[in-house]
This record gives C-alpha cells, structure tokens and sequence, in this order.
C-alpha cells in the first residue's frame, strides 16, 4: 500500500513537472496547428538562463524562471517571426516540412548551447533541491511540490487569458483563420508571434522547476519533446485544463509502470498511452473537461 | 518525350554502372555507397509520405527491423547474414501490415505523431528484450570487403526500388495516391478506397525499407536499437533527405540523399566543433526557400522561365 | 585523396575516433585532451620521431554515431593512408570500427570502448588495452564482496544500455556462482526524472546491498532520490562511469557520502605517472580528467610503444608490435594476452572506491587503499 | 421498385437531429430536386447516403440493396456519384488527371481512364483548361470540374449539391445545361440547389425538407405554391 | 468615402486587376458586378489588405490606405465581410461575434451591438453556445455578416453574402443590407443576384476581365442591353 501511494504521489508530481512543458505545447501545436520539435530545446535553453542566473547572480531557480520566460519569450518570437511565418507563406506539397524547420531549429539552439557550455552535465544545488516531507512513511519532493502549484497556477492564468481576454480570444482565432482574423483587425503574425513567445516561456518555466532536481546539458531537451506530444493529444489539442489534468495522468501511468511492470518500459506506457487516445478518443480529455 | 526519358534513364544507369570505374578511392566509394542506401529509404518513403502524403515519422521502425532480421539470422541461425536481404524485407512488410491497420485510421499530423510513437514503442522494445541482444545490439563479421561488391548490390537494390515506385506511380495506385494526398474526402467519394490504398503505398514503402536495412547491417556490420530504431537519425533524415530532393518526384530522394551525405561529411571532416550547427542551419536555410525541395525549386524557376501569359493564372502541371 | 598518398612517406599517421561534438563530446573531448598532452611530452623525450619521420595524430569527429565511425575509419585508413587507428568512446562507435578495421587488416588500439564483444570475435587486428570489458571492471569488488561483505541479497539496477547490460550481466553471473539472491534486477531508460517509483520497489526487497550501473546523473539522481526516500542499505556499489566521476559529487551533494563504486582508475592509484598526469591535466585544462582522461593518456604511451618497437611500419609489423607490448602505463601495466576468450586483450587492474567526507578514497585492493571501507554505512538520517 | 428509396433516416449530432425521420424515393431517369431553409438537412441527406457517417436510424436502399452501412467508398462503386457544397478539387493534380482519379474506378488501365476523361472533359466544356492545375480554377470551373468527376465513375444516381450557387445567372444557364444533358444520357439525379429558377427549370418532383424532415413533395408547381413552403422558405414575394 | 483610382493587382506574376477606378460616397450603396473570375472578390481584398501586390490609390476619407497592412484597415472602420464567411469554427456564436468588436468604440459598445445582431438574426441568439464551424450554411452566413456589424463599420464591404442562402434568407439578407445602409452605414457589395442588387443599389460598377468597363445608376443599368444579355440571361 505504501508502495502503490508512493508510486501515485511521484507520479502526480512528476506529471506536474512536465505539465508546463505541455502547456506551451498545447499552445503552439493545439492553438497554432505547429508541430514543434525544437520546443524541448527551448525548454533546455530556459534552463540554461536559470542556470546562468543562478550562478552569476545567485538568483534562485524560481526567480530565475521570470528571467528564463522572458528570454525563451523573445526567442520564441523570433524563430516565429523570422522562420515559421515565412514558411507559411509559401506553398509546398507536404505541409509537415515546417516540422523539419522546427528540428534545424532544435540542432541550431542545441549546438550553440554545447559551443557555449560544451556538453558538460550542469547542475545547481539549493537548500531545498532534496527536502523532502514524509505522510505517512510516503515521501513527498519539496520543489516537485512547489512545482505542482506554480502548474496550476501558471494552468489557470492561461486559461482565463485564452477565453476571457481579447487577445486570448485574438490568438484562437488567428489560429483558426488567419486572414479572418485580418478582416476583424487582428493583427494577425503579430499574434502568432506573440503565441510562439508565450508558448515558449511557458516551457522555459517548465524546465526552470526541474532545474533544483534534474540537470542540464545540450540534449536534454530532447527528453521532453515526446512527452509534451503526448500530453497535448491526451488532453486534448489546444486544451489547457486538458494539458495539466494529461500531465498527471502521463506521470502517474509512468510511475505505476516503472513500479509494477518495468522501469525499462516506463516510457512504453506513455507511448501505447499516446496510441490508444489517439485511435478511441481523438478529441482528447477536453471532449470530457469542455474548454 | 517519352523518348529522352528512356534515353536519360540509361545514360544514368550505364553512368551508376561505370562509377566504380571512376571513383576507385575506397573512402569515396564508401560515400557513394551510403548515398545509395539513404536513396534507397528515402525513394521508399516517398511513394508513402511524397505521393501519398502520409508523411510517416516512424520509417526506422522498418529500417531497424530489416537490419535486425540480417543480424539475428546470423546471431541464431549462424547463417550469412546476406539471407536478411530475403527476411528483412519480408519482416518489415509483415510488420508494416498491422502498423497500417493502426495508423491509417488517423490523419495528418495524427498520423505522423501516431507513427512517430510506433517507431519510438520499437526502439524501446528492442532494447529491453533480450531475443534481440538489448541495448548490445549485434555485431557481425563483414564477409566481404570489396567496396566494388557492396557498390554494386546497393545500386541494384535503389534501381529496383525506384524501377518498383515509378511503376507503382504512374498506374492507376499512384493517381489513386495522389488523390488521396490531395483531399481524401474527395478521394473516398470517387470510390477509393483510402486505406487500402494507403496500405498497398505502405507495404512495399515498408518492403524496400526493410531490404535496405538489411543491407545496412551487412555493410555496416553493427547495429543496436539507438541506431536502427533513431528517431533523429533515422526516421527524420528520411524525411529531410525527400524534403532536400524533392518530395513527390523520381529522383528527388536520390539527389537528396547525395547532397545530405556529400555535405554531411564534408562539414565533419572540416568544420570542427561547429558541423552540426552549421548542418541545422543548412537545414534552416532549405525548408525556408525551396520548401519543394530542389527539384522543385528547379521546376518552379524553369516555370517562371517559360511561361509567363495564359488565364487563369494557372500553372500547367508538369507530369505528377 | 592521391596527395595524401605523397605525403603519408615522411609521416607515421595515426587516425584517432573521438566524439568531438554531440552529447558524449565531454569525454571525447578529455580523451583529446590526454592524447595531446601525452603527445606533447612524448614529443618533448623524442619518441614520436621514428626512423626521421614524424608521428602525426589524425583526430576525427564521429558524433557519438555509429554511420560517422564507419566514414571516418574509411577515410583515415583509405585516404589519410594511417597506420593504424585509436578509439572511439562508445561501444557501438568501436564496433563499427573494430568490424572495419579487422576487415580491412588495420590495427586498432581500442581507448575506451568497453563492450565484451569487441576482443571476444577472435578478430586479431584489434587490440584493447587501456580498457577493459565491462564484464569485467568488478573484478576487485568481487575479492571485497567475498572477503568483507559476504551479502546475502542484492538489488542490481542498470541503465539499457551496452555497457549497462554487460555489467549486469558479468555481475547476476557472480553472483550466482556464490550463491547470493537477486531479490531486484531491472534496467532503466537513461535520463528519467523521476526514480523513486523503482527505488520504492527496490525498498520493498530490503536487499543487502544494491549494485547500480548508470551513466553520469542518473547516478546522482538515483542516490538523491534514494536519500529522499530513506531507502537505506548497508551498501550501494556502482559498477562505474557516473559514481566515481567529479560531476557525481557535485551533482548528489551529500547523498553521495558513503556510496562506492568499482572503477578502472584514480587519481590515488599507485601506478608510475598517475599523479603527475592528474596535475599536469588540471594545470594545463583547468578541469579534473577522470578515467576516460588516463585510458587515452595510457593508450598515447602505447602506441608510440609499439610504433618505436615496430620493424617495420606496416600494417602487420605494427600488429607484432602491439601484440609484444609489456608497458607499464598510468593504467597499470599492459599486455595483450588472450584469455576466458577474449583476445588481444590486457588484464584490467580494477578498485573499488568510496566516497568519504566528499573525496574518492580507494578502498580496494588491500594493498593500495587510501582509507578503510566503511560497512556497513549509517542509515541516512544519521550521516 | 424504385431506384433509390430512404425510409424513415435519422440523424443525430448531440442532441439535435439534423434530418428527422425523412422518407422519400427516387426513381429511375428523374430529377429530384432538394430545397429547404438552411440548416435543414439538405447536405446532411447527401452524407449520408454516401456513408460518409452511418445514419443514427433508418434505411436506405439502392437498387434494392441496404447500402446505409457500407464503407463509403463502396457507395460509388455502387453507382452513386457525388459532388461537394464546398468543391474539393484534387488542387496539384490538372483537370485531366482530377477527371481520371474518377474514371479508375471502372478501368485499371492509365490509357483507357484517360480516353474516358477527355471525353468526359469535353463533355463538360473544360477541354481548354484540361491541363491547369485544379487549384488555379476559379469556381465556376470548380464546380463543373466536381461534376465532371463524378460523371466519370459511370454512377447511375447523381447527387448534385448547389452546383450553381455563386454562378451568376449566365453561368448557371451553362451549368443547367450540363445537367440536362447528363440527364438525358439517361442519368438519374438528386440536386440541391437554392435557385428557385433552376429548380422550377429542372426537377421533375421537388423534395421541401425543414428541420430534417418531410414539408411536402411533389411537382415544382404544387411544392412552390405549399403554404408551408413558401411560409418556411420562398418567402412572400416568391408566391 | 472611398476613392480607388488606377489599382492595379497580381498574383505571384498573374495580374488580374487593370486599372481600376472607381468611388462610394458617404452613405452610398454601390454594387460592383462581373461574371466569376472577373476580379471582384480581388479587389475587395485589395482594399482591406489581404492582398498585397498592388499599385494605384486607395483613399478612405481622405488618407491613403493602399500601404497599410489589412489590421489596419480594419482599424479605419472599413469592415469586410468576406466571400466563404470565413468564421472561427472552433469558437462560439457569440466569441465569434465579440471577434467582430475588439477595437475600443466597438468594445465599448459590445453588449449593445450584441443584442442589436441577435435582434437581427434570433437564430444566432439561440445558437450562442454552439461552434460556428457546426452551423449550417445559411447560418454562418448571417454571423459572418453579425461579425461585421459589431464594428460598428463606417463602411460594410460584402462579399456575396447571399451565396447559398435560401430564397426567404435572401430577401432578409437584402432587406438588413438594405437597412443597414439606411441607418448611414456606407455599404459596398459584390453579388451574383444581379437583378435584386442593382433593383436596390444606388450605384453599381460593371467588372469585366479585370477591368471597370462600365458604371451607373442601378435602375439604368438594369435596362442596359449588354447587362441583360451578359448576367441576366434574357
Ligand atoms: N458535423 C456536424 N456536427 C454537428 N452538427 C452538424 C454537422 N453537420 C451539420 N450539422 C448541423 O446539421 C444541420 C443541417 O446541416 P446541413 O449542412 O445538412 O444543412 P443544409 O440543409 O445543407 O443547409 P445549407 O442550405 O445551408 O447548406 C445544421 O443545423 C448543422 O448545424
Ligand atoms: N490566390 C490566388 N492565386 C492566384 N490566382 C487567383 C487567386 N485568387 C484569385 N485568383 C484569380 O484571379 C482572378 C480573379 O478572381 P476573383 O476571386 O477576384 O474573382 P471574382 O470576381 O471574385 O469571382 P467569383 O464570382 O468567383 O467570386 C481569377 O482568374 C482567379 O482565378
Ligand atoms: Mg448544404
Ligand atoms: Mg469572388
């Protein structure tokens, strides 16, 4: 019993760590209909800022997430504005090449990480990287748990800014018919832009919460591509209370699995997961949470 | 027309016959023959994902099972590993079936994630089940050294793979294809049946990506899961070399291929620390602006060249 | 590449496989290092000068890819025209390369590369000195477990990979030969996040002892997480690489007390040269070599060894000469030698090793230890 | 028995039946003509009989044969030919080749299909533009081109889904012509079409549909002067 | 209000538009008419912005708004409801219509606006909850034209709203244009239902091939000989 509690604690706890992560996805590939292979890149260079900033200035990670936000905002802006917005533009026989640009995308920023760091493993040791509270003989990660919240947190913001603000509402429509979206005045790559950017924040403050637990290198975001894939269709393309509640799900079936089946087919849980929603429930979790 | 294209075809081929001839430096007949091989896969992705449009992510699950099947042969069996050019291909088709009946439920973008995790689902498989050695992977003992000999076995497996897809295409399956690619609802109300069609694009896609696989093992004489089952390194440079050549056309994946090892090597053997980056930014640089590809890029200047009046704006269609 | 043909008669090339870029650089990259400074001072007591032609390195980037591997030993060997080849880091790399250069009569001198395989083909061209198998880096620790800790049950959790797997496999084999349970034997995908699932489970077989072979930060993250869960133990060994590198303690901080490990090398080793190249390294690069560091430090003395032993720089000459070498090197003293079916391959001299107050103390072989073991190690809560 | 005949079909999305225990029968050589307001289920009633969804209950028949549950892309090799409300051409391939994607279904042979669509092609006036690509069509053309691809599976039930909406009257004259001509080719058609003029000019009966369901049928003249009708669709200066 | 003066406009190296000219005065209701193909919908587009390879002037009261991207049209109160609706299907009834008002008059008057439409077309007040993209035809018809008005528009460019519409819808869509245009909204409109528009309009300008080749009062051109023959089929 003890076993299977702690398996479904870690488990809802790791899903909260990736649920950022799958926030921003759910925002660039839901909203956006990009399928973004260089968003784990980004997650990583979020970490390496909150590294940075940790390091110099002695910031701490959770402070030091803002500033990673802030960077992997305007990069995101940048690689939409100057790469995926030309590409729409022209035509080509096989619209998934934009997911080829997004992987130069991946090769260029990883590349430039390892000519800046090299490819050493970094990471930052806080007071509170290992504390960690006991309920009843089931331990419980302090930063996993400071994670878990700011999830909500960051979840529930977003999702008032997409339906009940303007420019949230501005961003899905630009998503569904961008030069509709010119005719109400919307200007529309300005908004796509825009997503990009807090897409990407979003995932850069998804690797700053791992930051105090895990580590970094050039190709760790690669770890998180697959997993915010799978999240975004198991909660449901565009979703946001889709992509958190997805999230713990993820985590949770990966944890029991690495606890009962095989830690070595941890990762096939998530995958056959990923499969089976996408062939009997293509809507996702939203078709039950209703936006 | 029909006439130069013959002509063409056999220049070509008694040009690809003479190359040993010509190039006899073993390091850049090594080149030529890894040029072969991602021909090879990326002409047998292109009749699934450029004409048919289903663009799959999970092509290394064929490769790696081709490879497998060479190595596991000889591991087992103790027999050459030459016999996997049989297993390999008819492995990868039989396992392409059910992968078919899966995936071609789902469209688009579904379908690409959907194959992109079958791939991955294998690659984990592998390396967890001890049948297939692990995460060991195989190692083989290369029988033959002649690069002449290898030469001329991939060269005989693309001409027949590309001979196969250009048959394939322009009969009735390839407009079937095509149409498919184009809009399926329109496609299914002409009576097409769409996955069927998909399937019958699937399995010999999946055949001659087997059969190159099994080549691989036996040129390369060593594989394990990480290589034959890589995402990056397998599923998406298929993807990348149609994308180079030019997706939906013959010999596309063939010149894609070409540029992706030439460039490939010359940025490893010369730039140092900064090649992958340079490569990523190639990359970049070519879905940006020939977004067809280079093939295309050509037709699409060769058209601005010649036609320039005629309403309605339409552009003739060169043959598909 | 007729140029280099030329060329090649007043230098002796030797083709060096490293990963220099992606994600295993770091170690390609020490090992580069260690092969240059070796050089240099071979070069400073005139031995890299054979015969008025100069030994010359050819490094070549292999990416940590098997396909790179495979292209860079066709050009050192078919147009670089080198005499024989060194490396590569990964095991899947040194495959590829062993295969080609048995086919293509080259020697190769394996630097790290540890998979059984390798010398176990019979494949004469190949030689592995400076590295053992990985089956094979527990030899000390199994004198330890026979002669001090004497378990009763034991936990083994390795990362899927070749070197992961050999390891486990080397060690559930002498473990039965003793008779001792595996009450948990399991692989893990590297880089997960999260650990504590399968160290709960461990927990719950309340083993003896736990040997866990992982890469660099999965194995901090596994202590850590150990500690997290107060999973305690009387012992956990790993079965090298990430538990004995300088990244581990920094990484797992305090969880790292106490944790052992077998390994190829330390600092603290006996061996003629072993400090002097640990404190040359850090003055000149600024960064602490590890193990990786001595195996290409090592290998650099052998080669320039065997090419001044050689009679003549042919292929099979230098063969000969490889297969004659008696060198004492950082790494101990080396001889390939054939034997439990391995060929051209040097006995390993292993240690265990365990971290005390944040530094490696060797604890293993009696003779060289620096410190006493401590066994069996206090509960978390009371460290 | 008749030709085609659809007895008591429903259908359901959520809660709302879009077509609402509908009947009616087709028979052989006529033109059924489909009107009724928006939203009243015309196109629901041609998807469903293409089986491009199965309906929630019902039958519907053709040539004797229940075909509400076969695979939709059997419905054409049944002999039921269909274009789009919103036309789908196959953009990147020409309007030749658009024509033969339709003519393989009865022929495997590239030479034979492609016989088949310069005929058809001609048929339809589009021989001038047989090489443009389909997407530099303007919808005129479009639209003709969405009939002349059903014409080329040989169907023997036409369903015709506002063919002529966004043609200016001129062009929907062109476009009636077509029609007649098929029909004399001994075709049967169902047509959905909001032009009243054209559908007066060429249904042999009128089927009025609301809210899913059956308001009337019957000759244009007595479907055009229904109460109902005219209450629910023509509106008052129709009468 | 409106001046276009020698606009010419092309796609990629295809020039559909040749010269154009033409004005709508404040107030005014002028139709533009031409077979399919003949540019209609081209220059629409060409004056909110859509499409940019263009040359000549467009003036809206009195500022030259040929250069400026087509947000910023829209920002001048030109309000374009375009040919094939082009709704958010994903989003409500009512999201789609608080779309039309997000510059800040319109904003301020959102909930009156929203009431005025559903005043217009019940049948959206009914649907308000529902995806636009499961509406029928018809119905998406009348929320494209909603949209619009909650720009509160000093000029409503239609483009074919009558398309698909059923007869009654028709009549109604006419009638509201019709109204609109009466309560001082300046409207331009392309149509295919020839005789109805220019019965209606104050103006109209006749489109051939990419070029304006005649123009008039509505009543006047209903009996020009060339138009019965070319679009009215008699
Ligand atoms: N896929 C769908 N999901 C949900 N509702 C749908 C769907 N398709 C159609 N409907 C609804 O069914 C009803 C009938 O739609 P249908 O398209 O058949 O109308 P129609 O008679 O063809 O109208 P029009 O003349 O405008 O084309 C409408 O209320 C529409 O909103
Ligand atoms: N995006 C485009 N690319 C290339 N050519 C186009 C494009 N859009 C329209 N055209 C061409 O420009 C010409 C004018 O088209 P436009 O849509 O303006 O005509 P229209 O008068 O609105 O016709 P309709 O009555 O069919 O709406 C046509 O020949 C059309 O084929
Ligand atoms: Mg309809
Ligand atoms: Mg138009």
């Amino acid at each position: 019993m003890v076993l299977f509690g702690q398996s479904v604690i870690s488990g809802v706890l790791l899903g909260s760590m990736y649920a950022l992560i799958a926030l921003g996805m759910t925002l660039i590939m839901g909203v956006m209909k990009i399928i973004n292979l260089a968003h784990g890149a980004i997650v990583m260079v979020g970490m390496y800022v909150t590294y940075v900033c940790f390091h110099q200035f002695g910031l701490d990670p959770y402070l030091g997430m803002f500033a990673a936000m802030i960077v992997a905002f305007l990069l995101g802006c940048i690689i939409q504005k100057y790469m995926i917005n030309i590409l729409v533009k022209v035509e080509s026989i096989l619209p998934q090449n934009q997911v080829l640009l997004t992987i130069g995308i991946m090769l260029v920023l990883t590349e430039i990480a390892r000519l800046i760091f090299t490819s050493d493993y970094r990471s930052i040791a806080t007071g509170y990287s290992s504390k960690t509270v006991f309920i009843a003989d089931m331990s419980i990660s302090v930063p996993m748990l400071i994670g878990f919240f700011i999830a909500i947190a960051f979840t529930t913001l977003l999702h008032l800014f997409l339906t009940k603000t303007d420019l949230g509402k501005s961003i899905r429509a630009t998503a569904q018919d961008r030069d509709a979206a010119v005719y109400m005045g919307v200007n529309s790559s300005k908004i796509t832009v825009i997503t990009f950017g807090i897409g990407s924040a979003l995932a850069a403050a998804g690797g700053s919460l791992l930051l105090p637990i895990f580590y970094l290198y050039p190709d760790v975001g690669q770890l998180f591509n697959a997993k915010s894939f799978i999240i975004t269709i198991l909660g449901g393309m565009g979703s946001t209370m889709g992509a958190i509640v997805g999230a713990i799900i993820l985590g949770t079936a990966e944890s029991l699995g690495a606890t009962y089946i095989s830690m070595g087919y941890k990762d096939l849980v998530g995958l056959i997961m990923f499969i089976l929603v996408l062939l009997f429930l293509p809507g996702g979790l939203k078709s039950f949470i209703r936006r | 027309m029909k006439n130069k294209k013959l002509l063409l075809t056999i220049i070509a081929l008694i040009a690809a016959l003479a190359v040993p001839l010509i190039i006899k430096a073993p390091y850049q007949l090594h080149m030529v023959i890894l040029i072969l091989i991602w021909a090879t896969i990326g002409t047998a992705w292109n009749l699934l994902g450029g004409y048919g449009g289903q663009v799959s992510f999970g092509h290394a699950a064929f490769f790696g099972i081709g490879a497998y099947s060479a190595g596991m042969l000889n591991l087992y069996l103790e027999v050459s590993p030459w016999w996997g050019l049989l297993l390999g291909p008819i492995a990868a088709t039989m396992i392409a079936y059910p992968i078919g009946l899966i995936c071609f439920r789902l469209r688009g973008p579904y379908f690409a994630l959907a194959m992109l995790a079958l791939g991955e689902i294998f690659r984990i498989l592998f390396t967890n089940l001890s049948v297939t050695n692990g995460a060991q992977g195989i190692l083989i003992m290369p029988e033959i050294t002649s690069k002449v000999f290898y030469y001329y076995i991939g060269l005989a497996i693309l001409a027949l793979t590309i001979m196969t897809t250009y048959k394939i295409v322009n009969s009735k399956i390839g407009y079937y294809l095509v149409s498919i690619r184009e809009d399926q609802d329109a496609a299914t109300s002409l009576g097409i049946p769409t996955t069927t069609y998909k399937i019958i694009a699937l399995l010999p896609s999946a055949f001659f990506t087997g059969l190159v696989g099994a080549f691989y093992m036996n040129y390369v004489s060593f594989i394990d899961p990480k290589i034959a089952f890589n995402l990056v390194n397998v599923s998406i440079m298929i993807i990348l070399v149609v994308m180079l050549g030019g997706p939906a056309t013959t010999w596309g994946p063939t010149i894609g291929a070409a540029i992706y090892i030439i460039l490939g090597e010359l940025f490893r053997a010369t730039l140092g620390a900064a090649n992958v980056l340079v490569f990523g930014m190639l990359v970049c640089i070519i879905i940006m602006f020939m977004p067809n590809g280079i093939i295309g890029a050509l037709t699409n200047l060769g058209r601005l060249l010649r036609q320039k009046k005629g309403w309605p704006g339409g552009t003739k269609h060169e043959s598909i | 590449g007729s140029q280099n043909a030329a060329g090649s008669a007043d230098v002796i090339k030797v083709g060096i496989i490293l990963p220099l870029t992606g994600s295993e650089a770091t170690f390609g990259n020490m090992e580069k290092n260690a092969f240059e400074m070796a050089y240099e001072e071979l070069k400073a007591a005139g031995k890299t000068t054979i015969g008025g032609k100069d030994i010359q390195l050819l490094f070549e980037d292999d990416q940590g890819k098997q396909d790179m591997a495979k292209s860079a030993t066709e050009k050192l060997v078919n147009q670089d025209k080198v005499v024989m080849i060194s490396g590569a880091y990964s095991s899947a790399s040194t495959n590829v390369i062993a295969g080609a250069a048995q086919s293509m009569n080259i020697p190769l001198l394996v630097t790290t590369g540890s998979a059984d395989d390798i010398t176990k083909k019979g494949w004469e061209w190949v030689f592995r000195g400076a590295a053992a198998p990985a089956s094979k880096y527990t030899v000390a620790l199994w004198e330890m477990l026979d002669q001090v800790i004497k378990p009763k049950t034991a936990a083994i959790i390795y990362e899927s990979t070749d070197f992961g797997k050999s390891s486990a496999t080397g060690f559930r084999a002498e473990a039965e030969k003793r008779g001792i349970e595996i009450v948990y034997d399991q692989p893990y995908e590297a880089g997960a996040i999260d650990f504590k699932p399968m160290l709960a489970k461990v927990k719950t077989t309340n083993p003896d002892m736990v040997f866990a072979v992982s890469y660099l930060m999965d194995a901090s993250m596994i202590v850590k997480q150990s500690k997290e869960l107060d999973f305690n133990t009387k012992l956990v060994v790993g079965g090298g690489a990430g538990y004995t590198l300088p990244e581990f303690r920094e990484n797992a901080g305090e969880a790292s007390e106490y944790i052992a490990s077998s390994t190829l090398w330390v600092p603290s080793v006996t061996w003629p040269g072993a400090k002097e190249f640990f404190d040359n390294y850090v003055k000149k690069y600024g960064k602490e070599p590890d193990y990786h560091g001595a195996q290409a430090y090592a290998t650099m003395h052998i080669i320039v060894d065997a090419l001044n032993r050689a009679q003549e720089l042919s292929n099979t000459g230098i063969q000969k000469a490889l297969k004659e070498t008696d060198l004492m090197t950082v790494m101990g003293p080396i001889k390939f030698e054939d034997w439990e079916g391995y060929t051209n391959q040097n006995r390993p001299y292993t240690y265990v090793v365990q971290w005390q107050k944040g530094k490696l103390e060797v604890i293993w072989p009696e003779d060289v230890k620096s410190a006493p073991l401590v066994y069996p190690v206090p509960n978390w809560g009371e460290r | 028995m008749s030709l085609f005949e659809a007895k008591n079909i429903v259908k359901r999305f959520g809660g709302v039946a879009a077509v609402n225990n509908l009947s009616f029968t087709v028979e052989k050589g006529e033109i059924l003509g489909i009107i009724g307001p928006n939203g009243a289920g015309k196109t629901t009633v041609f998807n469903l009989i293409s089986c491009f969804f199965p309906p929630s209950s019902g039958e519907i028949y053709f040539k004797e044969k229940r075909i509400d549950q076969v695979p939709a892309h059997d419905i054409c090799d049944l002999g039921i030919g269909r274009t789009f409300q919103v036309v789908k051409p196959l953009k990147r391939m020409t309007v030749q080749e658009n024509v033969m994607v339709g003519a393989f279904l009865r022929t495997n042979s590239t030479a034979k299909a492609k016989s088949k669509a310069e005929e058809i092609v001609d048929f339809c006036g589009l021989t001038k533009f047989k090489d443009y690509e389909a997407k530099s069509l303007p919808l005129a053309l479009r639209k003709r081109l969405e009939i002349a691809r059903a014409l080329a599976t040989e169907p023997e039930l036409l369903m015709l889904d506002e063919t002529c909406a966004g043609l200016n009257p001129r062009e929907s004259e062109e476009a009636i012509a077509i029609i007649k001509k098929i029909r004399d080719s001994g075709m049967t058609i169902i047509i959905i079409e909001h032009i009243m003029k054209v559908m007066m000019g060429i249904s042999d009966r009128i089927l009025a549909i609301n809210f899913g369901s059956q308001i009337t049928i019957g000759k244009p003249q007595e479907v055009a002067s229904h109460p109902e009708v005219i209450k629910a669709y023509l509106g008052d200066d129709h009468a | 209000m409106l001046k276009v003066k020698s606009l010419n406009a092309s796609y990629k190296d295809l020039q559909v538009l040749w010269d154009v000219s033409f004005e709508v005065r404040k107030g005014e209701f002028v139709v533009l008419l031409g077979a399919n193909g003949a540019g209609k919908t081209t220059i629409l587009n060409t004056i909110s912005g859509i499409v940019t390879n263009k040359s000549g002037v467009i003036e809206f009261m009195g500022t030259d708004i040929a250069k400026l991207p087509g947000y910023k049209v829209a920002a001048q109160g030109i309000i374009h409801v375009p040919e094939g609706r082009r709704l958010f299907p994903e989003m409500t009834v009512k999201e789609n219509l608080e779309m039309g008002s997000l510059f800040p008059e319109a904003k301020a008057k959102r909930k009156e606006t929203i009431k005025k439409v559903f005043d217009l077309f019940p049948i959206l007040q009914e649907k308000q909850n529902q995806e636009a993209g499961n509406l029928s035809g018809g119905q998406q018809q009348m929320l494209a034209i909603g949209r619009g008005l909650m720009a509160l528009p000093n000029l409503l460019i239609l483009d074919e709203p009558s398309l698909g519409l059923s007869p009654v819808l028709v009549s109604q869509i006419f009638d509201i244009v019709k109204e609109i245009n009466q309560q001082g909204v300046t409207v331009l409109l392309v149509e295919q239902n020839v005789a109805k528009t220019l019965s209606m309009c104050d103006r109209a300008y006749v489109l051939e091939n990419g070029r304006v080749i005649m123009e008039g009062q509505g009543q006047e051109l209903l009996n020009n000989e060339h138009i019965k023959e070319a679009y009215l089929g008699i």
